[in-house]
């Protein structure tokens, strides 16, 4: 199952790109695909004993033997929710570009296939190796996406973005040759834990810039400000994840001692980043750079909530991600749509818009209400768990999260009301309509996770390590 | 009971999501009726679990009834659960009865508003809210609860969201409570790591005094902010923006008291902490003194009846400070009646006069407008607690309480009777201004009186329920001879203090006289005009700009904020995060055309270039044989 | 009889191989290079016979006769390419041809 | 009657049938009218590498061991074999790859004739056992490419590519010859085996020899600092001749490297695997920094084989079995990648009419999505992108380095890597982020309508792009193969 949640995607690109197909087609295959592996994903949470935890549905072939790497793919329980959030934020970026309709429409639904594919061979790959080349081949279509699609700035975006990836990732190479053939094995669940702080840090860099910490942040605003908002939904919302779930499942798993030497370091980098980050999107001109810094700060939150290695950092680092996945795919969207109507996302030519458009108010309300972790959401309980295990490793680190949290309302507030409220912006005109049911049918399923999760957090926080134990858990290497 | 308590909860949410998944599919009216019905629903359960409890005797009064595990993590856990005690149904009685009314209220005072259905949406929204800040039957949902409500308050402060200072006001409003959801957060981070757990249990746990002090300092802090008390007390007047009913709910009757049932909900953890409890005191007394004397100069209607409401909250908080729980329960209970009264009078003057606030064009509207006349004086009587109106009884038990807790309640009680006659002045000179004399020239231009339609009535009715309510609902306890409302709330919170009855009959007769006196003062300047204002320009300012608070916090944290962003932005993003590696990418540009400057495409050069390099091998294979 | 010790033939050798070499370097004539090329390879054959004579094998005799050949046709190809050079009108000068570079 | 050597005439076959083609398609040059010549000879040459391709098959699985051949004058063992598949499939593409090109079509007979000849003097080079065979294997295939550079006549650019690439190459192997000589004075043998066993690791003589066949060797696999005739006869040469010495020479030349030092000098080990990592730094910077700059694709493809030269070399200075399996491993999608990548930009310029800069690759990706999207698999394997062998090649070349506890190496290799990613992404990024308007070409001509389209041009881009792509999916296979041959070495 592991493997065909893989492989479809995949396989849909490849019929995608080599059948010709028309606009249309071509783009309610990508959906179906898309939504075939929600399908199959929900299965996979239906089948998945959370009860017992643990590395579940893997399978394993050898992929070169004298090195001992080999194609070995299994789920754990965080893994499940990863993967849910990638299969659905996804679908929801496919669907909407779809009904944007994208020109060179079979290049762009492969690469979004491909896209998917790939980061959730990330989420499942249980080989360094593997793991490696799907963290790759995340950049591939990513790259082509801004930088064919993007805006008039894509050329430079691009090119920063992949400079400084590709940088972090190639020492994650050197990393994990030294590591892996030191220990005489690629397998992430039979390798042992290292206490080397180079190998350790050359794994952090590359997390480091993907997710990104400060100050490696520099490729993030002008590559989520130049790509298209389904693109930035997807950067933001899922391939972000993808670092916080190396730190989850490498960084802190395997390298105890080095987690523990350069905690305090990690923690204060996030802690800059967090306020750093919620500061710039207070300020930032525009809708998309808003949502880029707070990305910014919620993902240097859950890096601290990993780095607090204890029950409740853990659990609500990864109910967080969840959390974070949903809102910010669905604020980027929501920003493209704005956009849409209003040509710009310049927060000084637009506001006003709820009157008349219920829908959008509804819709943007929500999320960013959400957004900035309003008790009773399921942000807030994410926020909640990780600053309560961060307090454990000392007051402050809590105490800067609490100033970001009431910094974050007040970016938020500052977002919503620049577009819903006060009088109507020039760049409005009347005839922006309310959002079309095909947008609805793209945002409202993300609001609807998100409200089902503000109504059981407990789904993820509670089932996403074995048993009640995830420091153990993580201790133990996830055995 | 806990069915009672779970159908009072949920059904203002239902009929939140039903207005807002109906749509325009519901009518207008039909979304108030909705709602209306829905708080009367959920203020049945809460009477419902109200008589079961009556049922029941002192020790099995308290209730956890769990809904599901909401929230988990390694071995801590919180329910979705709510608790019924004795507290939790009298503030459920108050929040949902009271509630009821104002929706019901609110029929006629939005009639017309073209976003009707949104408005009660939120107020079904907010009454939820407020409901499960009151049930939660743990610290998180408390917590819950706590910002929900925030939230709510900041939607239906910006209802009218085309107009910036709502927008502004509201954002100030959730900004400054959600400063007190942090400190609150942070306190219970505390109790998780000393106790790892969050129910409300562990409040009785001995901690050391620092965790204890800290952990109450925190809930204070969200009190404060909760219940516009110093120094987070700003945002309240401001929040008047809103329209008429949603300050007679949120910021008069229900959600600003919060911070009282708060104080008394953790009133174990405040016990371990007296210098904390007695800071919550003296706050509620500093903000009474306070809000009473800016309550002097405003002109806006609405604005004199917040700053009023503050330092009625500040009594609250004097007395849940000392350790007098139930009195200050009881005064929150009386003051939600009067205050909600006070208010909905002048929703219906503000609604005759087009929606004009300033007392000042305001003039003789006691023919024009005789029922509520009558309302807003029984409401102005009993907040100044004249005998037998509703804010007697529990203000002053409160200043009884005070004097039974040593020299620094001496202090408090002063500040408490000081507070009285400002009372009395501020509320009669509003009360003068506005029905006293002649109809101003503006007056009889915009009069425009209640029909007898839904309007009317809606209006006219919850008016005057609320008045008999302010009229009567002060004879439930009368402290020297019965109180019921102590001995129910015993077995949630022994009081600290039991004052002695001539403490109470000194307090009852200095306010009685203080406040007397105020009213009188007021007549003379303002109802018969015998005596001139007195003018002192200093002074005027001063409390004009209310202390200078807006200013001083502006000054404090707003500007340096964004100061810090533009500078981080200039000092830090530009130059160093995103300009430095397309230098880098420069630099080695630069590096390559000179590496590629050697390959001149002289075949000679090519040639020297390799002999050389062979020379210098064979030397070193030679030299390092 | 004896001749000179093998040191000699390597020295000789050596120099030829020098000299070619800085005719490579220093000449413009591409036929004056061509031939300073040969001058190398018969240094290398030089040096080659005389180990050969040296250790009594046949070896690097062979070797040589291989190497003359191989020479020769070098330097055909090279003519030929001059020649194809000057019919383009080209002055015989290693320094013009610099067309491609950077 | 005097005794001869047994000769196997089964292990000269490959580079047998590569002479006979080419002394047929030379013959047909003459004989054949002339409309009939290009296909003919082409046919003829094609063949040849065809039936050089089964015989180095069938020798590579029937030679299990290695033995000598003709006295132990040429070797007959898997390294050889495979490093023949590798060189015979290029030369394959090659032939495809040519016939499209325009040229004069008097010449094409001798075109055919020499390409196969080089052919057979790489085969002969990759088996060559002692320094003679060495040198005249080189001499072969050398003067063969001298002559298809310049095939060209009229083009100026060819003749001095030509010209450059004699002189220089001239000059190289008589270094290399003088090398070998000194060695030979050294020892008294020639044949790597006896050199190994004569016992005279510490000579200075045999040392300097040794520093001059290294030289010479690095030459041809083109590694600074003796580079510097590559980026101006890559350029100068006609693209599927390009193609043909991008892939084949280098593939031989590193081959052969690896068989001589490990063969015939692992007693100066300590000092040469030094020198080879120390050229191959070299010649990652100078590859990948001067690649930066350059406007031309072939030239930035030039210097990017310089830097690939530096990648391969450090298996190579790692000296073990894991080392020659990377190498020999790597050559595969190196080899497909050149090829392809020249063959793209051969379209290109046949459809332009002028040689190929970045900057006029605007949109061709859209125009040609087949070419495009191999365009992109093979930058992004050159860039050692996972979903292409040049990510598991680097790989292992990185780990051969780290095995040998060189991890500095290892950094070196990653930070050259990053730097290639500027150049190689702005191919992608010529070809598909700007649009077709914004292409000035200088004086150029776009042939109007729809660019020619040459079966056998694009599939020579598919073969390439399929090796590209399966040798990342199908390691285990190629690693093997390269076990054996590698074990082939006494390491």
């Amino acid at each position: 199952m592991t493997t065909l949640l893989i492989v479809l995607p995949l396989g849909a690109a490849l019929l995608v790109w080599l059948l010709p197909l028309n606009r249309i087609s071509a783009g309610s295959l990508a959906l179906l695909a898309a939504l075939v592996e929600v399908g199959i994903w929900i299965q996979l949470l239906v089948r998945y004993d959370f009860h017992r935890g643990g590395l579940q549905y893997e399978q394993q072939r050898s992929w070169f033997s004298d090195l001992h790497v080999s194609y070995h793919v299994g789920v754990y329980g965080f893994s499940v929710w990863l993967i849910g959030l990638t299969v659905v934020v996804m679908a929801a970026a496919i669907a909407y570009a779809f009904w944007v309709g994208r020109e060179q429409t079979r290049a762009y639904m492969g690469l979004m296939l491909l896209l998917t594919g790939s980061i959730v061979g990330v989420f499942a790959a249980q080989d360094l190796l593997l793991f490696y080349a799907f963290f790759e081949a995340m950049l591939i279509p990513l790259y082509v996406l801004v930088g064919v699609w993007g805006g008039p700035g894509r050329l430079g975006a691009t090119l920063k973005f992949v400079i400084y990836t590709m940088a972090g990732s190639l020492l994650m190479l050197a990393a994990i040759i030294v590591y892996g053939l030191s220990q005489d094995t690629f397998d992430l669940v039979d390798i042992h834990s290292s206490s080397s702080n180079w190998i350790f840090l050359g794994f952090v860099a590359a997390f480091a810039i993907k997710a990104p910490l400060f100050p490696l942040h520099g490729w993030l605003p002008d590559a989520y400000r130049e790509s298209t908002p389904e693109v930035a939904a997807v950067l933001s919302g899922v391939v972000s994840k993808a670092a916080a779930y190396g730190f989850l499942r490498i960084a802190v798993a395997k390298f105890p001692e080095p987690a523990q030497h350069f905690r305090g370091f990690i923690l204060a980098l996030a802690a800059v980043g967090l306020v750093y980050g919620s500061l710039l999107a207070f300020r930032a001109p525009d809708v998309r750079g808003i949502v880029a810094y707070s990305s910014l700060a919620q993902m240097s939150l859950i890096t601290m909530g990993v780095f607090a290695v204890n029950d409740l950092g853990l659990d609500g680092s990864v109910l967080q991600m969840v959390n974070h996945g949903l809102v910010s795919a669905a604020l980027f969207l929501l920003a493209g749509m704005v956009e849409r109507r209003t040509l710009t996302g310049d927060l000084t030519r637009i506001g006003g818009m709820a009157r008349g458009r219920p829908a959008l108010a509804t819709m943007l309300m929500t999320t960013g209400v959400i957004a900035l972790a309003v008790p009773l959401s399921s942000a807030f309980a994410g926020e909640f768990l990780i600053l309560a295990g961060v307090f454990r490793r000392g007051w402050g680190w809590a105490a800067v999260g609490a100033v970001a949290s009431v910094l974050a309302a007040m970016y938020v507030l500052r977002l919503v009301s620049a577009v819903l409220h006060r009088e109507v912006g020039p760049a409005v005109s009347d005839a922006a309509l309310d959002l079309r049911p095909a947008e609805l049918g793209v945002v409202v399923p993300l609001v609807a996770c998100l409200l089902v999760l503000s109504a059981w957090p407990a789904a993820v926080s509670g089932h996403s390590f074995r048993g009640d134990r995830p420091q153990a858990d993580v201790n133990a290497q996830f055995r | 009971m806990t069915t009672g308590a779970w159908i009072c909860l949920v059904s203002p949410l239902v009929s939140a999501i039903l207005i807002t998944l109906g749509g325009t599919r519901l009518s207008r009216r039909t979304a108030g009726y909705l709602a209306t019905l829905a708080c009367f629903v959920s203020f049945s359960g809460a009477l419902a679990s109200f008589v079961a409890m009556l049922g029941r005797s002192g020790g099995d009064r308290e209730v956890v009834s769990t809904a599901w595990t909401w929230l988990s993590a390694g071995r801590y856990s919180s329910g979705f659960e709510v608790l019924v005690d004795p507290l939790s149904v009298m503030m459920m009685l108050i929040v949902s009865g009271v509630g009821a009314l104002i929706v019901a209220y609110s029929i006629g005072y939005m009639d017309g508003d073209p976003e009707e259905r949104r408005y009660f949406a939120y107020m079904s929204l907010f009454v939820f809210s407020m409901l499960l800040l009151v049930q939660g039957g743990n610290l998180l949902l408390l917590l819950a609860g706590w910002g929900m409500v925030g939230l709510s308050s900041y939607l239906l402060i910006g209802f009218w969201h085309e107009r910036p200072n709502a927008i502004a006001a509201a954002k100030k409003a959730f900004i400054m409570n959600a400063i007190g959801d942090a400190t609150m957060a942070l306190a219970f981070f505390l109790l998780i790591k000393q106790s790892g757990g969050l129910a409300f249990g562990v409040l009785n746990a001995h901690y050391s005094s620092t965790t204890a002090n800290l952990v109450a300092l925190g809930l204070l802090g969200g009190a404060v902010a909760k219940s516009a008390q110093l120094p987070l007390q700003t945002w309240l007047p401001d929040a008047m923006e809103g329209p008429t009913p949603v300050s007679a709910l949120i910021h008069a009757a229900t959600m600003v008291t919060a911070g009282v049932y708060l104080i008394v909900r953790t009133h174990a953890i405040f016990e371990q902490a007296p210098k904390i409890a007695d800071l919550a005191a003296g706050l509620g007394a500093g903000t009474l003194l306070l809000a009473g004397l800016i309550a002097l100069v405003q002109v806006d209607i609405k604005r004199v009846i917040a700053y009023s409401t503050m330092s009625q909250i500040g009594y609250m908080f004097l007395g849940a400070g000392l350790g007098a729980y139930a009195n200050g329960m009881f005064h929150l209970m009386t003051h939600a009646f009067f205050k909600a009264l006070l208010f909905l009078a002048a929703g219906i003057v503000i609604h005759a006069l087009a929606d004009e606030q300033d007392i000042r064009k305001m003039g003789g509207l006691r023919r024009l407008l005789p029922g509520t006349y009558w309302a807003s004086l029984i409401g102005s009587l009993a907040l100044v607690g004249i005998f037998p109106f509703a804010g007697f009884f529990s203000k002053d038990s409160i200043l009884a309480a005070a004097m039974a807790h040593g020299t620094y309640g001496y202090i408090l009680w002063v500040a408490g009777l000081t507070g009285t006659f400002l009372t009395g002045l501020y509320t009669f000179r509003l009360f003068f201004i506005v029905f006293g004399g002649e109809p101003s020239a503006f007056v009889r231009e915009h009069f425009h009186a209640l029909k007898r339609d839904v309007v009317g009535v809606s209006m006219g009715g919850t008016v005057a329920v609320l008045a008999v309510l302010s009229l009567f609902g002060g004879w439930i306890q009368f402290s020297p001879w019965w109180h019921p409302v102590d001995t129910w709330l015993r077995t949630v919170a022994e009081p600290l203090v039991t004052p002695k009855s001539w403490q109470e009959w000194t307090s009852i007769g200095a306010s009685l006289l203080l406040g007397l006196a105020g009213i009188y003062s007021a007549w003379l300047f303002y109802g018969a005009r015998r005596v001139a204002v007195p003018r002192l320009d200093v002074a005027q300012r001063i409390l004009e700009r209310k202390f200078y608070f807006d200013e001083l916090y502006d000054a404090l944290f707003y500007i340096p904020a964004v100061l810090l962003a533009k500078g981080l932005y200039v000092l830090v993003e530009q130059p160093l995060v995103r300009g430095s590696v397309t230098e880098l990418g420069e630099d080695a540009r630069d590096v390559g055309g000179l590496v590629a400057r050697l390959q001149t495409g002289l075949l000679r050069t090519y040639v020297l270039a390799i002999a050389t390099s062979v020379a210098v091998l064979a030397i070193i294979f030679v030299a390092v044989r | 009889m004896t001749g000179p010790g093998v040191a000699w033939y390597l020295g000789v050798a050596a120099f030829l191989f020098a000299t070619g070499s800085l005719g490579v370097l220093l000449r413009r004539n591409p036929l004056i290079v061509l031939l300073s090329l040969e001058i190398m390879l018969n240094g290398a054959n030089l040096a080659l016979i005389g180990f050969s004579r040296n250790f009594g094998n046949g070896d690097g005799q062979i070797f040589a006769l291989a190497v003359m050949a191989v020479a020769a046709s070098e330097v055909v190809v090279g003519l030929g390419l001059i020649v194809a050079l000057n019919r383009k009108r080209v002055t015989l000068d290693v320094d013009r041809l610099n067309r491609l570079r950077g | 009657m005097i005794p001869r050597p047994h000769i196997d005439w089964f292990a000269l076959a490959p580079v047998n049938s590569l002479l006979a083609a080419s002394a047929l398609a030379l013959l047909c040059a003459v004989l054949v009218p002339r409309p009939w010549r290009k296909p003919v000879a082409a046919a003829l040459c094609g063949v040849g590498y065809a039936v050089a391709i089964g015989f180095v098959i069938a020798l590579y699985v029937r030679s299990g061991q290695g033995s000598g051949v003709v006295a132990d004058a040429v070797r007959r063992d898997r390294l050889a074999e495979l490093a023949g598949i590798i060189i015979a499939g290029s030369g394959l593409l090659a032939t495809a790859l040519s016939y499209g090109e325009r040229w004069r079509e008097d010449h094409t007979g001798e075109y055919y004739a020499l390409l196969a000849a080089a052919g057979g003097g790489m085969l002969f080079f990759v088996s060559a056992n002692n320094l003679l065979t060495l040198f005249l294997g080189l001499e072969w295939f050398s003067i063969s490419l001298y002559i298809l550079c310049a095939v060209d006549r009229d083009r100026l650019g060819g003749l001095e590519a030509a010209l450059k690439y004699l002189v220089i190459g001239g000059f190289g192997s008589a270094v290399l010859l003088f090398g070998s000589a000194l060695v030979y004075g050294a020892t008294g043998v020639l044949d790597f085996a006896g050199i190994a066993s004569a016992g005279r690791e510490h000579d200075a003589l045999l040392l300097v020899g040794l520093a001059m066949i290294v030289a010479g060797l690095g030459f041809k696999a083109s590694a600074a600092p003796f580079h510097m005739w590559t980026p101006d006869v890559y350029e100068g040469a006609p693209t599927p001749v390009t193609a043909f010495m991008a892939a084949a020479t280098k593939t031989a030349a590193l081959v052969v490297t690896l068989r001589v030092l490990v063969t015939a000098f692992p007693g100066d080990a300590h000092i040469w695997t030094v020198a080879v990592a120390a050229i191959a730094v070299f010649s990652l910077a100078v590859g990948n920094l001067a690649a930066l700059v350059q406007k031309g694709v072939k030239r930035m493809l030039a210097y990017s084989s310089i830097s690939h030269a530096g990648f391969m070399l450090i298996p190579i200075s790692a000296e073990s079995a894991l080392g020659g399996r990377a190498l020999l491993y790597y050559l595969v999608p190196y080899a497909a990648m050149s090829i392809g990548a020249f063959a793209v930009v051969a379209a290109r310029e046949r459809e332009l009419g002028v040689p190929v800069t970045i900057d006029n690759l605007a949109g061709f990706g859209w125009e040609r999505p087949l070419l495009g999207i191999s365009m992109w698999a093979f930058m992004l394997g050159f860039a050692g992108f996972p979903l292409t062998g040049g990510f598991v090649g680097k790989f292992y070349a990185f780990a051969a380095a780290y095995r040998h506890g060189w991890t500095w190496l290892v950094i070196v290799g990653v930070i050259a890597t990053l730097v290639s990613l500027y150049y190689y992404l702005a191919v992608i990024r010529a070809m598909f982020m700007r649009r077709t308007e914004e292409l000035q070409l200088a004086g150029g001509t776009v042939s109007g309508g729809s660019p020619p389209r040459e079966l056998l041009l694009q599939s020579t881009v598919c073969a390439c792009l399929v090796v590209t792509v399966g040798s990342f999916f199908a390691v285990q296979p190629l690693i093997d193969l390269a076990k054996h041959a590698a074990n082939g070495l006494p390491f």
